[in-house]
C-alpha cells in the first residue's frame, strides 16, 4: 500500500525541526551561542510549517484509512502552526530564566502540533487516539519543565495521573464502539450506527458516554475540569498559554470529525450528554472563576467557561453552528494568546501572577494595561473586539439550532464573566501601582507580538467575513 | 469454545477494579498501577472484538499493541515526574502535593 | 452635508478619540482644541443635515426622496444572506432632535471642561475619552441597524464606564464605575435577546424592515411582546428606570462635566430614544406598551421622592434626572413620541444647564453637600441667575422650556391616563418643591461652610459661556412648539408637525384646563419650599424691611414651618424613606448587588470542590461518566 | 527477564506471602474446575479460562486492597501475567509475548524501580481516605453499568478467529506505518520527558 507522504510535509518539517533543536541545544555549549538560536530555529520550522499548511490549501485527499488532509484539516493545521508560532514568539525571554531544558521545550511545542493536527485529521478511531497521546504526553512534560517551582510538578503529576484515567476512559468506550461498530473506521462506524440509530444497543450506548467523558477531560468540561486550574497555575506561563489554546482546539477538531462523521446517526444519544455538560461548564467555569486570585487560575477557569459555550455549538451541530464554533475558536485562541503574552511580559518583569500584582499597571505601563484590558474584553465578549462577533455567531447558531434556553443562559453567563474580567481591569486602571512605580518597557518583540494580535483582534471584531468564509468553507469538508 | 461474553465480564470486573484502585488509594505509584489495570482492561476488550467480531480486518489487536505500548511509556513519564515530586516534596502520596487548590 | 451622509458624523470625534489617545502627550495643551474642533464640527454638519431636513417635507408629511435620508452598504454577509448585516444609518425627526441635542450639549461640555478639568493630570485622557462617547453617542443614534446600535450602546457604556471612573484614586469611583458598567450590562442582555429574537423570525436587523414587517404581522402578538420587553429592558437599564436605576446617582462619582454630558442629556435618554425608534412595533402590543408606561410612572414617583432627602447637589440632579427619565417613558407609553422627544430636547439643555451650574459650585467651593453652602448667589451671581433658569425649566413655571413639554406629556395623560395624570402632576409638584430646595440651600442664605465661601469665586468666561448659552436655550426651547417659532426656524411648523406620532401632526394648542392646575401646583410646591429652606437670614430681612406687624405672621410661619416639617418629615420623607429602604434592602442587596452576591457565594461554595487532591478529582470523573452512562442507558430502553 | 534482576533481601518475605496467598486462591478454583471438566460440563479451554479469570482478579484486587505496597505490586504482576494468558485462550500468542514482555517485564520493574527510589518499599501503611465507600461505589456501579451493557448485547454464537503474525506485520506496517511512526514520536517525548524531569536540577547543571 502506498501512501502520498506529500500531504504530510508539514508535519514532517515540524518533526525534522524538532530534532534540530534537541541537537542545536547540545551543541549549544560547545559553540558558545545563547538560547535565541534555539526559539530562532523552532521558529523558523514552526513558520516553515505555516507556511507548507497554507500552501497546502485546497487540497482534499485521503492518506490511507487513516488521515484525511481536507479544507478541514488544513484550517486547523493553519491555526495550530500560527499558534505555536505565537507561543514560541512569546516565550523567549521567560523560557531563558524559568525552564530547565530550552531544546527540550521547543522540541515539545514543534512535536505535540504534530499530535494536534492528527487529531483534526483523523478519520480512524487509532490513529485519533495515538494523536491524542502525543499531544497529551507533550504536555504532562511541558507542564513539569518549570524549574526550581514545585507547583510545576505537582500540576504534572495531578495531569499525567487523571490524563492516564481519561485515557482509559476513552479507550474503554473507544473499544465498546468498536465491539458495536465492527470497525474503526470512521466511514464504516457510521454505517453501522445509521443502522442502529434510534435504537442503539446498549453497549453504544455506554462506550458512547465513556468517550465523551474521555474527551470531556481533554477539553476540561466539567465535572472533568478538575485539572485545569491546577495544571495551569502549575504550568509554566507559554505552556499555559498553549494549554487554553492548543490543546483545546484539537479536542474540538476531533470532536467535530467524530460527531459530525461516525456518531452523527446517534444524535440524539449524544446530544443531551454535551448540553448537560455544556451548562455545568458554563455555569461552574464562570462562577468559580469570580473567586479566583491568581491570574493563571481566572484565565482557567474562564476557558472553562468559554469550553462551555464551545459545548453549545456542538449540541446544536449543524453546518452553521460549526462554522460559528470554528470562528469563534479562532477568536478565542487569538484573544487568549494575546491575554497571555502581555501577561507573559508582566511576569518577566515582576515575576508575580496574583491578580492583586496588576495595580497600577495603566501608570507603570499603560500599553500593556490596555492589551490585557482589551484581550479581557473581548473574551467577555465586548463589541468591536472579536469576543463579541465570534460569540455573537455561536449563541445565534446555538439558538437557531432550536436551543434558545442554552444561548439565553450562556448570555447570562458571558454577562457574569465581565464581572471578574472587570476585577482585573479594575486593579489596573483604579488603583495605584503598590510597589515600584516608575515606567518600564516591553521587549521590542513584546510590543510586535501584542500589537499584532491586538489589531487582529480589532479587524476580527469589525470585519469577520472573510474568516468566517475560510470556517465556512472548513466546516463544508464535514458536512459535505 | 468459550463466549465471548466471558471475556468482556473480565475485562469490565477489571476496569471496574482499577477505577475503584483509582479513587481509594492514596500513593501515586498505586494509582498509576491502577490505571495499569483499567488499560489491561481495555487490551482484553479490543482483542476479544477483534478475534470474534472483526477477524478479516482485526484492527483491534493493532489498537492492542499500540495501548500496551502507549501505556508502558505512560508509566516511565508518570515515574518520572512521581520521582521529581518526591525530591521537591519527600512523599509520592497525592494527599502531599495538594498544594495547588480552590 | 445632507442626511444621506450623516455617517460622518460619529466618524469625526471617533478620529479625534484615536488622534487624542495616541498623542495627546505631544499636542500642546494636551490636544483640548483638536476635541473642541472636531465637535463644532459636528454642529456643524449636524444643523446642516437638519436644514437638508427640513426641505424633505412635502405637504406637512416627512417625504424624503427614496433613499435620500438613508445610507448603507454590506457589513457582513455570511452564507449568502444568512446572517446579512448592513451598516446604515437613517435620518427622521427623530435622528434631528437626538443628533442636535447631542452634538450641542457635546460641544458646551467640551468647552466647560476646559476650566472645569484644567491642570488635571488625565486632562488628555479625558478629553479622548469624551470624544470616544460623542462618537458612539452619534453613531447610536444615526444607525439603522440594530447590530450597530447594539454596538454603539456598548461604547457608550463602556466610555461612561471610564468616565465614571475617571478619579479612580477614590475607591467609591472606581466602585461606582463597575456598578454602572455590570447593572446597565444586565439590561443589556435583555436587549441583545430582544435583538436575537426579533431577528430569529425576521432575518434582518434592519429597524425600519422591522416595523414593516411587524406591522404586517410577520410576528405572532406574543412573540413579538415577549421580543419587545427584552428589547426594553436594554432601555431600562441605559435609561435608569426601575428597577436598574441604582447606578445613576453612584454614577455621580465621574467629573461633573461627564454627568452633564452622559447622565443627564445623552447617554441616559438612549432608552427613551430606543423606544421611541421603535414605538410603532410597540403600538401592536399593547402589554408591552404599558409595561412601558407603568415602568415609567413607578420610576418618576420614586426618584421625585428621594430627589427630596438627597443631600449631594449632583445626587438631587440625578434623581430628578431619573424621575424625567420616568416622564418620558410616560409619554411614551401613552404612544406620544412627540411628547416624549419634546420632553427629552428641553430636559437635555435644562437638566445639562443644571449639571454645568453645580459643576461651577462645586468648582468654586470644592463642596458639594448642600448642608455646607450657601449664601452663594453673592459669589457666584452668573451661575446663580444660570442655575435658577435651569431650575424654574426644570420645575416647569411658564414660560421655561420644561413648562411646554411637560405640558405635553400630562396633556396626553389627561385624555388617555387619568390615573397616570393624577400621579405625573404629584411629582410635578414635588419635583418644584426639591428643586427649590436646592435652589435655596446652595445659593440664599447664609454661608454655612465660612471657608469654602470666602474662597468661592465666579468661574472664567470658558465656563459661563455654555452656561449662558445652555440657560438661553433652557428658557427658549421651549417654544418650538409653536408652529409660528418652528417656521422661523426654517421647519414646517411646531414640533408637533416635525416629530409627529403615529404619522400624524398636531398643533400645538395651549389648554388651561391642564396647564393651570399644573403651574399652581408647581407654585405652590415652590412657595411651600420657600417657607421651609427659604433659610432665616432671608427670612428675619424681609421681616425688617416689610411691616413689623407682618412679624406676628412671621412667627406663625414659623409654626407652620413646624407643620410643614412634621408633614414632610412624617409623611413625605416617611414615604421617601421607605422608598430608600426599600431600594436599599430590596433592590439594590437582593436584587442587583444580592444577585452578584448570590453568585460570588455559589462561586464560594463550588470552588471548594477543587480539593486539590487527585483522588477527589477522579471521583468527579467517574460520577461524571457514571451518571453519563447510566442516563444512557435509562434513555435508550 | 525479571528472574535477573537481583532483588534485595526485604523483597524476600513478599514473594513468599504471595506465593503462598496465590496458591490458597487457585488450589480451591482449580479444584472446583477440574470437577466441573470431569463431570463434563465445561471444556477444557474453559477451565483454563476461569484459572485466569481468577488469577487476574485476586490480582486486581490485590493491587488496589493491600496495604504493603510491594505485595501490591506484585499482585500486579499476577494480574498481568494473568491477562498474557488470556491473550493465549484468543489465540494472539504475538499480543501474549508482548505482554510478557513489556508488562510482566519492563512495567513491573520500572514500578518497582519508582517504590525503592521513593523509599515505598517498607511504607506498609496507605493512608486511603474517607473516599473509600464512594469508591466502592463507583466501583460496584461501573460494573453494573457494563455488565447490562454487555447482557443487553446481542452476540454472535462464534468462536475467537487465530490471526497470522505474518498477517499481522504486514497489516501493521503497510497500513500503520504512520501510526508506527507516531507512536515513535511519542516515545520519543515520554522516554527523554522523563529523562529530564526526574534529573535533579544540580547547579553546574543550569550552567551548561
Amino acid at each position: 500500500m502506498t501512501h502520498n507522504y506529500g500531504l504530510l510535509a508539514p508535519e514532517f518539517i515540524l518533526f525534522g525541526f524538532a530534532m534540530l533543536v534537541v541537537a542545536v541545544d547540545t551543541f549549544r555549549s560547545q559553540f558558545k551561542v545563547g538560547s535565541a538560536v534555539l526559539a530562532a530555529t523552532a521558529g523558523v520550522g514552526a513558520l516553515a510549517a505555516l507556511g507548507a499548511s497554507v500552501a497546502m490549501a485546497g487540497v482534499h485527499e485521503e492518506f490511507g484509512e487513516i488521515l484525511v488532509v481536507d479544507e478541514f484539516t488544513t484550517f486547523f493545521r493553519i491555526l495550530f502552526a500560527a499558534t505555536v508560532v505565537v507561543v514560541i514568539a512569546m516565550s523567549h525571554e521567560f523560557v531563558g530564566k524559568h525552564i530547565r531544558h530550552p531544546g527540550e521545550f521547543y522540541s515539545l511545542l514543534l512535536l505535540s502540533t504534530i499530535g494536534a493536527t492528527f487529531m483534526a485529521a483523523a478519520r480512524e478511531l487509532l490513529t485519533a487516539y495515538i494523536a491524542i497521546e502525543v499531544l497529551s504526553f507533550s504536555l504532562y512534560v511541558a507542564v513539569s519543565l518549570a524549574k526550581t517551582d514545585p507547583r510545576s510538578g505537582e500540576a504534572g503529576l495531578k495531569y499525567v495521573l487523571l490524563g492516564g484515567v481519561a485515557s482509559a476512559m476513552l479507550l474503554y468506550g473507544l473499544s465498546l464502539l468498536y465491539g458495536s461498530g465492527g470497525s474503526t473506521s470512521y466511514e464504516v462506524l457510521r454505517e453501522a450506527f445509521a443502522e442502529q440509530a434510534g435504537e442503539a444497543s446498549a453497549l453504544t450506548l455506554v462506550g458512547l458516554a465513556m468517550v465523551i467523558g474521555g474527551l470531556a477531560f481533554k477539553a476540561s468540561a466539567v465535572p472533568f475540569h478538575m485539572w485545569t486550574p491546577d495544571a495551569y497555575e502549575g504550568a509554566p506561563l507559554p505552556i499555559t498559554a498553549y494549554l487554553s489554546a492548543t490543546s483545546k482546539a484539537a479536542t474540538f477538531a476531533l470532536l467535530l470529525r467524530l460527531l459530525s462523521g461516525p456518531l452523527e446517526p446517534l444524535i440524539e444519544d449524544w446530544r443531551w450528554m454535551l448540553a448537560t455538560l455544556s451548562v455545568a461548564t458554563m455555569v461552574v467555569g464562570n462562577l468559580v472563576a469570580l473567586q479566583q486570585h491568581n491570574i493563571k487560575r481566572l484565565l482557567a477557569y474562564s476557558s472553562i467557561g468559554q469550553v462551555g459555550f464551545m459545548l453549545m455549538a456542538l449540541v446544536a451541530l449543524s453546518d452553521q453552528s460549526t462554522s460559528a464554533l470554528l470562528l469563534h475558536l479562532s477568536g478565542y485562541l487569538i484573544t487568549n494568546l494575546a491575554v497571555f503574552t502581555a501577561v507573559i511580559a508582566f511576569y518577566n518583569r515582576t515575576g508575580r501572577e496574583e491578580i492583586e500584582d496588576f495595580r497600577g499597571l495603566a501608570e507603570t505601563q499603560p500599553y500593556l494595561a490596555v492589551v490585557i484590558t482589551a484581550g479581557l474584553f473581548s473574551l467577555s465578549g465586548m463589541p468591536l473586539l472579536a469576543g463579541f462577533a465570534t460569540k455573537f455567531l455561536l449563541f445565534q447558531a446555538a439558538a437557531s439550532g432550536g436551543y434558545l434556553w442554552l444561548s439565553g443562559l450562556a448570555v447570562v453567563m458571558s454577562t457574569i464573566s465581565l464581572y471578574y474580567y472587570l476585577q482585573v481591569v479594575k486593579q489596573m486602571y483604579f488603583f495605584e501601582p503598590s510597589g515600584d512605580a516608575s515606567r518600564w518597557r516591553l521587549t521590542p518583540s513584546g510590543y510586535v507580538l501584542t500589537a499584532v494580535l491586538l489589531v487582529v483582534m480589532v479587524i476580527v471584531g469589525l470585519y469577520f467575513g472573510p474568516l468566517y468564509e475560510v470556517a465556512d468553507t472548513a466546516a463544508g469538508a464535514l458536512f459535505a | 469454545m468459550i463466549p465471548i461474553e466471558n471475556f468482556l465480564l473480565l475485562s469490565a470486573l477489571l476496569f471496574a477494579i482499577g477505577f475503584y484502585g483509582v479513587l481509594a488509594r492514596r500513593s501515586a505509584i498505586l494509582i498509576l498501577m491502577s490505571v495499569e489495570l483499567m488499560l489491561a482492561a481495555v487490551s482484553i476488550n479490543f482483542i476479544a472484538f477483534a478475534a470474534y467480531m472483526d477477524p478479516e480486518a482485526f484492527t483491534g489487536l493493532i489498537f492492542a499493541l499500540f495501548v500496551i505500548a502507549i501505556a508502558a511509556a505512560e508509566v516511565g513519564l508518570a515515574l518520572g515526574i512521581v520521582l521529581r515530586v518526591f525530591r521537591e516534596r519527600r512523599s509520592s502520596m497525592v494527599d502531599d502535593a495538594s498544594s495547588l487548590k480552590w | 452635508m445632507t442626511m444621506e451622509q450623516v455617517w460622518l458624523l460619529p466618524a469625526i470625534p471617533a478620529g479625534v478619540f484615536v488622534i487624542l489617545s495616541l498623542f495627546n502627550r505631544v499636542l500642546p495643551r494636551r490636544g483640548d482644541f483638536v476635541a473642541v474642533l472636531g465637535m463644532g464640527t459636528v454642529v456643524v454638519l449636524a444643523v446642516l443635515a437638519i436644514a437638508d431636513f427640513q426641505g424633505a417635507f412635502h405637504d406637512g408629511h416627512f417625504a424624503p426622496a427614496p433613499g435620500a435620508n438613508t445610507y448603507e452598504f454590506t457589513w457582513v454577509n455570511i452564507g449568502d444572506g444568512v446572517l446579512r448585516i448592513m451598516f446604515s444609518t437613517y435620518f427622521d425627526a427623530i435622528t434631528a432632535v437626538m443628533v442636535f441635542v447631542v452634538s450641542f450639549v457635546a460641544l458646551m461640555v467640551f468647552l466647560f471642561s476646559i476650566g472645569y478639568m484644567h491642570g488635571e493630570e488625565r486632562y488628555g485622557w479625558y478629553f479622548a475619552v469624551l470624544s470616544l462617547f460623542a462618537g458612539a453617542m452619534l453613531l447610536l443614534v444615526t444607525t439603522n441597524s440594530l447590530i450597530f446600535l447594539y454596538l454603539a450602546w456598548e461604547g457608550v457604556g463602556l466610555t461612561s464606564y471610564l468616565l465614571i471612573g475617571f478619579y479612580w484614586e477614590r475607591q467609591s469611583a472606581a466602585e461606582a464605575a463597575k456598578k454602572a458598567f455590570i447593572t446597565t450590562r444586565v439590561g443589556d442582555v435583555g436587549f441583545l435577546i430582544g435583538i436575537i429574537l426579533l431577528w430569529r423570525v425576521a432575518g434582518t436587523f434592519d429597524i425600519q424592515e422591522l416595523i414593516h414587517l411587524a406591522e404586517e404581522g410577520a410576528f405572532s402578538e406574543t412573540y413579538l411582546t415577549v421580543s419587545m420587553i427584552f428589547l426594553f429592558m436594554g432601555a431600562v437599564g441605559k435609561s435608569a428606570q426601575f428597577p436598574l436605576h441604582v447606578w445613576l446617582p453612584d454614577a455621580m462619582e465621574g467629573p461633573t462635566p461627564v454627568s452633564a454630558l452622559i447622565h443627564a442629556a445623552t447617554m441616559v435618554v438612549a432608552g427613551v430614544y430606543l423606544v421611541a425608534r421603535t414605538l410603532p412595533i410597540f403600538d401592536l402590543v399593547p402589554i408591552a406598551q404599558n409595561f412601558v408606561l407603568y415602568t415609567g410612572l413607578f420610576t418618576a414617583v420614586m426618584a421625585a421622592t428621594q430627589g427630596l432627602v438627597a443631600n449631594d447637589i449632583k445626587r438631587v440632579l440625578a434623581y430628578s434626572t431619573v424621575s424625567q427619565l420616568g416622564f418620558m417613558f410616560v409619554a411614551l407609553g401613552l404612544g406620544s413620541v412627540t411628547a416624549a422627544m419634546f420632553h427629552l430636547l428641553t430636559h437635555a439643555f435644562f437638566k445639562s444647564l443644571l449639571f454645568l451650574g453645580s459643576g461651577s459650585v462645586i468648582h468654586a467651593t470644592h463642596q458639594q453637600e448642600v448642608e455646607h453652602l450657601g449664601g452663594l448667589w453673592r459669589k457666584l451671581p452668573i451661575t446663580t441667575v444660570t442655575f435658577s433658569i435651569g431650575s424654574l425649566a426644570l420645575a416647569g413655571i411658564v414660560p421655561f422650556a420644561g413648562f411646554w413639554s411637560k405640558d405635553e406629556i400630562l396633556l396626553e395623560a389627561f385624555e388617555l391616563n387619568p390615573f397616570a395624570y393624577a400621579v405625573l402632576a404629584g411629582t410635578a409638584a414635588l419635583t418644584a418643591l426639591y428643586t427649590t430646595r436646592v435652589v435655596l440651600l446652595t445659593f440664599a442664605g447664609r454661608p454655612r461652610d465660612q471657608h469654602a465661601y470666602d474662597h468661592a469665586h465666579e468661574s472664567g468666561p470658558i465656563m459661563l459661556l455654555p452656561l449662558v448659552l445652555l440657560a438661553t436655550l433652557a428658557l427658549g426651547s421651549g417654544f418650538v412648539a409653536f408652529d409660528g417659532v418652528g417656521r422661523a426656524l426654517g421647519f414646517v411648523g411646531g414640533i408637533g408637525q416635525v416629530v409627529t406620532s403615529h404619522g400624524e401632526p398636531h398643533s400645538f394648542a395651549f389648554h388651561p384646563n391642564i396647564a393651570v392646575p399644573a403651574t399652581v401646583l408647581a407654585l405652590l410646591a415652590i412657595g411651600a419650599g420657600f417657607e421651609y429652606w427659604g433659610g432665616n437670614a432671608i427670612r428675619a430681612e424681609r421681616a425688617r424691611q416689610w411691616a413689623p406687624e407682618l412679624h406676628a405672621l412671621l412667627v406663625n410661619r414659623y409654626y407652620m414651618d413646624n407643620l410643614y416639617q412634621a408633614f414632610i418629615d412624617r409623611v413625605v420623607l416617611g414615604l421617601a424613606g421607605i422608598v430608600a429602604r426599600f431600594e436599599k434592602s430590596v433592590v439594590n442587596e437582593s436584587g442587583v448587588d444580592g444577585g452578584a452576591q448570590t453568585l460570588n457565594w455559589m462561586g464560594f461554595r463550588l470552588k471548594f470542590l477543587q480539593t486539590g487532591r487527585i483522588p477527589n478529582y477522579a471521583l468527579g470523573m467517574a460520577l461524571g461518566v457514571l451518571v453519563l452512562s447510566i442516563f444512557a442507558l435509562g434513555g435508550g430502553e | 527477564m525479571q528472574e535477573r534482576t537481583a532483588l534485595p533481601p526485604q523483597f524476600d518475605r513478599p514473594i513468599m506471602l504471595g506465593g503462598l496467598l496465590a496458591g490458597a486462591v487457585a488450589t480451591p478454583l482449580l479444584v472446583v474446575l477440574v470437577a466441573l471438566r470431569v463431570v463434563g460440563l465445561i471444556s477444557s479451554p474453559e477451565v483454563v479460562f476461569w484459572m485466569a479469570f481468577g488469577v487476574v482478579l485476586a490480582g486486581a484486587l490485590g493491587t488496589v486492597m493491600l496495604s504493603n505496597i510491594v505485595h501490591a505490586a506484585l499482585a500486579l504482576v499476577f494480574t498481568l501475567l494473568g491477562i498474557a494468558a488470556i491473550y493465549l485462550l484468543l489465540g494472539q500468542e504475538f499480543l501474549a509475548l508482548a505482554q510478557v514482555l513489556v508488562y510482566g517485564g519492563g512495567v513491573t520493574i520500572l514500578i518497582v524501580f519508582g517504590l525503592m527510589l521513593t523509599n515505598a518499599t517498607e511504607d506498609p501503611i496507605v493512608s486511603d481516605g474517607a473516599q473509600k465507600p464512594f469508591a466502592f461505589g463507583v466501583g460496584i456501579l461501573l460494573a453494573l453499568v457494563f455488565a447490562v451493557a454487555l447482557l443487553g448485547h446481542h452476540w454472535p454464537a462464534v468462536g475467537p478467529a487465530v490471526i497470522s503474525g505474518a498477517e499481522f506485520g504486514e497489516r501493521l506496517f503497510g497500513e500503520y506505518t504512520l501510526a508506527i511512526l507516531t507512536v515513535g514520536v511519542l516515545l520519543d517525548i515520554a522516554l527523554s520527558g522523563a529523562l529530564l524531569i526526574a534529573r535533579p536540577d544540580s547547579p553546574e547543571e543550569s550552567a551548561e
